[in-house]
Parts: structure tokens; C-alpha cells; sequence
């Protein structure tokens, strides 16, 4: 059966070794743990970010992702946690955790993940500056590319 | 019938959720945002350019040509930018 | 200049919060931040591993390679610790972590340290099972194709 | 020379270190480990098949052709299994 992920989306922050921790919890069978963690860059002058998502639709289509990463890739676990609400440079944004008995397993879902995150996932970043400029960001093709690699 | 906005689309429209009832002919997310779009000088902004728009109904990802009916859950935004 | 990396080679544990935290410590240009933890398995009824290294030769192979993932992609910083001797299931093994502004190159870097570490790193396992029995751990074919994939 | 055994190599050999004064027809990894093989049992036992058998040359990996001389730190031992 495949594992039941954990999928928070949460103003707060989160702490990367007490999941990482919780994946290995008395168990005997992860032999890797592949995560990525996503921070919050202060590029030309950015101040703050504000991510908006949509409550409901965000946490049921991490949830039905994470379930595919579990199904597609033998995982022991698999945590995926992303925040909204405002965050500053050096904030962590999301975290995706990937554990299973080998490396590749863990390595491959956990890419996989955070490509989907970046084009699929009901969030929505508006930037600030220095001085009061705002803007929205706009989705990336390359980032639609990189998550067409996982269609099969 | 329930319309959220999200990001910039909320910022033009004006609200961010509002219940409609369009009339019949809407049956589906073009045609709700034809409809949608001469509601206000707010929305018809918002949906200038519907190629810039993504939607959803019910919470799932839906094309322009996916149905729409009375109690649905109808979301308008911009290409997502998660992770 | 490419980033100095982090190398350590350690018989005791080592703390993934603290590691990740420190790669991020007083900089907001750092967008994402890949890790591979390798943990012991308890397969087969295995007690107990040993980890055999090679003291000087080790510390300088993987210096070596981090140095070359610190010049082949963008990294803002890049930390490796393998530990040595006894260790039970359970046990982290082995810790990657590299940091990116992009998440494509701490992804890509990741792996491929890792699938350098298991073919390249003067390591040898000695597995111990119930009952006493022991055996030396084969290098598998597999992992050498995984590391040929980044040969160019 | 200063000859380093790793993991079954040191077991079958017996000792961890040693240090060598080959002949100076002893030219290279491979030519040591034909001299190595004849200095014990365990030793013979160790080079039964060079093929299942690494070397380092002063820390660095080296195949059977690379050159030895008096002064080097020569380690055999078996493929490694790191990670």
C-alpha cells in the first residue's frame, strides 16, 4: 500500500529537522531521504513577498499529487509543507521531503514534487520592493518545461 | 453559482468572491467569462485577455470549454507560481 | 568565485537542521537548498554496519568532488559529511546538501554527489547480521551507471 | 614504499600497513601486486584476482599501469561502497 502523505499549507514555518526526523521514526526500512527546500530570495531590492493561495483547492491538489509521488515511486514517506501569507528574504517557502528504501526513489520524487509545485500548485507570488513597487510574478516557461519531463 | 478571484484578477475585478446567476446560455467557462466580463469595468479588465486567465470549478483545474452549472464553485487567476 | 565547500568525515551523527541552516546563515541570495540523507537499513536482519575509510585519502576525494559541483553549477554553498565506523539501522549514514539561488542546480548537484559517493568515496561496509554472521558489501553495477551519467 | 590494505584486502593479507622494499623491477601497480602476492599465504589469498582489487598511488585512485616508486603510499583494497 502505497504511503500516506503529509501535506500542510500553513502561514507559519516549519523546521526541516523535525521532519526529516519524522520520516525515519521507528522504522528500519528508509535507506534515503531526498529533500528540497525553496527559500525566499532578496533579489534586486525585494522586501517581502506575499503568496496567496486558494484554501481548499491548494491543500487537495498537494494532497492528490503527493498520493500520485507515493504511488509512482516506492516512498516510505513523503511530507510536502507550503506556506502563504507574507514572507521576507531568507524565509523558507515550502519543503518537500521524500523517503524510501533507495536513493533514486527519494532523489526522482522529490524533483518531481517540486517541479509540479512550481506549475501546478494554487499559489500565487506578488513581490515587493524597496520604495512600495509591487508586482505579480509571472509563471515561467521553463518551469512548464520542466514539469512536462514527468508526463507519461 | 460561487466566483472566487485570485492574485491580480482579484486585484481588477474588485472582490474577491461574489455569487452570480447567469442566465442558461452559460454553460461553460468561456462562456461564463464572456458574461462575466460585462459585469463591471472591473471585471471586463480582469478578463481583457482571457488567454491570461486560468480557471477552476470545483476546486479542479478546468479548460475553457468545461461545463458550468448552478452550485458550482468557479475560481478565475493567473498562471499558478507555486513552490 | 565558486563556493568553498563544507567536507567533514566523522564516526559520530550530525544534525540536518543545523547543516541546512548554516548554508542559508546571513544571506538572502540562496532560493533553494537540495539534500540527500543515506540511512542505515535494517534488511535481512541486519545488526549493525561497519564503515570502513581510508583516513587522508577520503577527506581529500571528497573535497575533491564537492570542489567540482562547487564549479559545475551556480552553488551559493555545498556541504558532505560521511560518517565512519559502527553504525546500527537507523543511523545516518551520509548527508548532502547543496544551495542554489535555482532549484535546478541544487537538485542536479545533489544527485550527482551522491551518485559519485557511492561509486567514487574510499568507503567499504561490512554488514552484520543476527547470529554473527558478516559479510563485505559488493559495489553494485547500477551505481556505477548512475555515476557515468554525469560524465562529459 | 608504505603499502595500506582496506576492508577483505586487509583481512586476507593480515596486517593493515606494511612497509615494502620491492626490487626495482617493480615498476608499477601491477607489477607490485605479482611481488605482493608471493610475500604470504594471505597475501596470495588477497591477489588471488587482481581484477576484484583498487589501488591508490599517494591517495589518488590508479590502475595497474600507473607507476610505483620507493617513497609512495600504494593502497589495494576491494571496489568501495560508499553512501
Amino acid at each position: 500500500m502505497p504511503a500516506v502523505p503529509r501535506v500542510l499549507v500553513q502561514a507559519g514555518p516549519f523546521d526541516i529537522g523535525a521532519e526529516a526526523a519524522r520520516l525515519q521514526a521507528g522504522r528500519t526500512d528508509v535507506g534515503g531521504l531526498a529533500s528540497f527546500l525553496g527559500i525566499c530570495r532578496g533579489d534586486g531590492g525585494l522586501v517581502a513577498m506575499e503568496l496567496e493561495h486558494y484554501p481548499g483547492m491548494t491543500e487537495k491538489a498537494l494532497t492528490r499529487i503527493a498520493e500520485e509521488a507515493c504511488a509512482r515511486w516506492p516512498l516510505t514517506g513523503c511530507t510536502v509543507i507550503h506556506r502563504h501569507g507574507r514572507l521576507v528574504p531568507g524565509d523558507p517557502i515550502v519543503l518537500v521531503l521524500t523517503a524510501s528504501a533507495h536513493r533514486v526513489a527519494a532523489l526522482e520524487s522529490c524533483a518531481f514534487l517540486i517541479d509540479w509545485l512550481k506549475t501546478k500548485a494554487p499559489f500565487w507570488k506578488r513581490e515587493e520592493f524597496a520604495g512600495g513597487a509591487g508586482r505579480w510574478v509571472e509563471a515561467k516557461a521553463e518551469d512548464d518545461a520542466a514539469a512536462d519531463r514527468w508526463a507519461r | 453559482m460561487k466566483v472566487l478571484y485570485f492574485a491580480w484578477v482579484r486585484q481588477k475585478v474588485g472582490v474577491a468572491e461574489e455569487e452570480v446567476a447567469p442566465p442558461a446560455e452559460v454553460r461553460d467557462v468561456a462562456g461564463l467569462i464572456a458574461w462575466l466580463a460585462g459585469r463591471s469595468a472591473g471585471h471586463a479588465a480582469a478578463f481583457a485577455d482571457p488567454r491570461q486567465v486560468r480557471a477552476a470549478v470545483n476546486q479542479d483545474f478546468a479548460p475553457p470549454a468545461h461545463p458550468v452549472k448552478p452550485g458550482d464553485e468557479v475560481a478565475f487567476f493567473p498562471p499558478v507560481t507555486g513552490g
